[in-house]
């Protein structure tokens, strides 16, 4: 259905590059406004998701393959326990960026922006390893779905 | 400020009456319908509510709506089953 | 808002259960604005309103849409979630008024945070300030409860997947999935 | 100045107040679906474009604009391509756009389903 609209395909296609700005956007700017890590890592893996519901999930899974996601999952935990560590290892408390900079603003600036990464990594990951996991057999439904109907409006 | 509240008044009043139409819609695609006019209508409602709160600063959540409405609309259509309806 | 919760109980095509909840989260998370609680409503914009919403899309495209019948009677479910909502809304009279300066929740670690959170740790958004270093814990856990989700969807799902067809493409997939979540 | 700026977003927010009632009530009692579509469209764009304008007139040559213009532009991006999928996959799911004289067409598939959702 909607992978033989062109009006679809090339909205979408303008679209993609402003919501991952959109995102980059919120994650560093989550210092000054409303965000950070979360809410990025949800509107990048929508920029995403948008993308493989109007191409198809093989589509988007060329674009970001399923290994890259599934190791990225955990990549994200470990950069925010990482951070925790290396403030150990620098002599600190578990979790206390100060050491990281050289006075303790710009410490926990920088903590604070490497954390907020690892949770947009793993959120964004997640989002599209479940999108994946369910939109790839969506897809598979829907066309077992099409094989018994006459009218076939959703085939390519 | 008055003028703020006018235009809020009448969004409100525009997002009761889609509200209306989202509950009794006989096919899906009137829900579709009335949910993104709801998401057009909300997105306006932020941003007055931001203009007259004061705090006309977080337009970001208007932004991120804006997007979300068209990502949901179509995810709506693109995993609805004909020939369930 | 309650309209739409009306709207999620009267309904029993499913679709139109998972448009409903859109909108309760759009109109939530314009509460939230209005309850300066920007962050939240950032939140539930993006994850309520958008991501939960295609998800639920994307596993009502593999599952029946229409609800089952019910097979017992719903009055002992209806009782007793009336109960616990009566014991919640009594429980809510014994808090303070909302929004008073001098309440319990303002006096403890409340002030601090809003006064040292720019000059300790240099940003300026008190919220993002809290998450981050002063309740770095939290967010560990919390992003470990994100982890551990995908980690059960996608155990469960490409699990019953190569059961169903062994000898599919998807096998390469399956085995890039071990890799990437055995550590 | 002032005064020439306010009445300006007066006029603008009103307006637009006014198109969004109108393109709900529209929704509301426009029969069938596809003539909803052109009801919901007043909304989206004179609507949303109206109350932004007199929004922009009122903050003034700042960021705030900016991002309001950039709400205007997706606005106007998103909201017809989102109906022109709706309208698209409704009229292959077997809708048909009811006409004049046109007696026995325009049966819209699950108008039954009114009677029980």
């Amino acid at each position: 259905m909607m992978r033989d609209t062109i009006i679809l395909r090339v909205v979408v296609k303008l679209l993609l590059p402003v919501i991952l700005l959109f995102a980059l956007y919120v994650q560093f700017h989550g210092d000054y406004g409303p965000g950070g890590g979360f809410q990025a890592g949800v509107a990048a893996a929508a920029a995403i998701i948008l993308y493989g519901m109007i191409f198809g999930v093989m589509a988007a899974r060329a674009v970001v393959p399923q290994r890259v996601v599934h190791t990225l999952i955990p990549l994200g935990v470990l950069i925010f326990a990482g951070t925790g560590v290396a403030g150990l290892l620098l002599d600190a408390n578990y979790l206390d960026y100060t050491p990281l900079g050289s006075e303790q603003k710009a410490g926990q600036h920088l903590g604070i922006l490497i954390v907020e990464a690892g949770v947009f990594v793993t959120v964004a990951s997640t989002m599209l390893a479940i999108f994946y996991a369910f939109g790839g057999r969506a897809e598979d439904a829907l066309a077992d779905d099409e094989t018994d109907k006459p009218d076939d409006w959703r085939r390519e | 400020m008055t003028m703020f509240a006018v235009a809020m008044i009448a969004v409100l009043v525009s997002l009761a009456l889609a509200m209306v139409r989202a509950i009794a819609g006989p096919t899906l695609f009137d829900r579709v319908l009335a949910v993104n006019s709801t998401g057009t209508l909300a997105v306006l409602a932020l941003a007055l509510i931001g203009f007259v709160t004061g705090r006309p600063e977080f337009l970001d959540i208007a932004i991120l709506y804006t997007l979300l409405n068209l990502v949901g609309t179509i995810a709506v259509l693109r995993y609805f089953h004909p020939s369930e309806n | 808002m309650v309209a739409a919760v009306f709207g999620v109980i009267r309904a029993h095509n499913l679709f139109v259960v998972v448009m409903m909840g859109g909108i309760y989260s759009f109109l939530m998370a314009t509460v939230m604005v209005a309850l300066d609680a920007v962050d939240v409503a950032m939140t539930e914009a993006a994850v309520g309103a958008g991501m939960s919403t295609v998800l639920m899309l994307a596993v009502l495209g593999l599952v029946k849409t229409r609800e089952a019948p019910l097979r017992h009677s719903p009055v002992i479910p209806l009782i007793v979630c009336l109960l616990t909502g009566g014991a919640l809304i009594y429980g809510t009279i014994d808090l303070p008024p909302f929004g008073r300066a001098d309440n319990p929740q303002n006096q403890h670690v409340a002030p601090y945070y809003l006064e040292n959170a720019k000059k300790e740790t240099g940003a300026p958004n008190v919220v993002t300030a809290v998450l981050a270093s002063y309740r770095g814990y939290d967010t560990l856990g919390e992003v470990t409860v994100i982890f551990t989700g995908g980690i059960g969807v996608l155990v469960l799902l490409t699990a019953v997947r190569r059961r169903r067809r062994p000898e599919d493409s998807s096998a390469a997939d399956d085995a890039g999935a071990e890799k990437g979540t055995a550590p | 100045m002032t005064i020439i700026v306010d009445i300006l977003s007066w006029f603008f927010l009103v307006a637009g107040g006014a198109f969004c009632i109108i393109g709900m009530v529209g929704i509301l009692r426009m029969p069938g679906m596809f003539a909803r579509l052109h009801a919901a469209s007043v909304t989206d764009t004179l609507g949303a474009g109206f109350i932004i304008i007199g929004l922009i007139l009122q903050a003034g040559f700042t960021l705030v604009s900016a991002k309001l213009i950039i709400i205007m532009g997706l606005i106007l991006l998103t909201s017809p391509v989102a109906t022109h999928a709706l309208a698209q996959a409704a009229l292959h799911a077997g809708n048909r756009p009811k006409v004049a004289h046109d007696e026995t067409g325009g049966h819209i598939a699950g108008e039954d389903e009114s009677s029980n959702s």
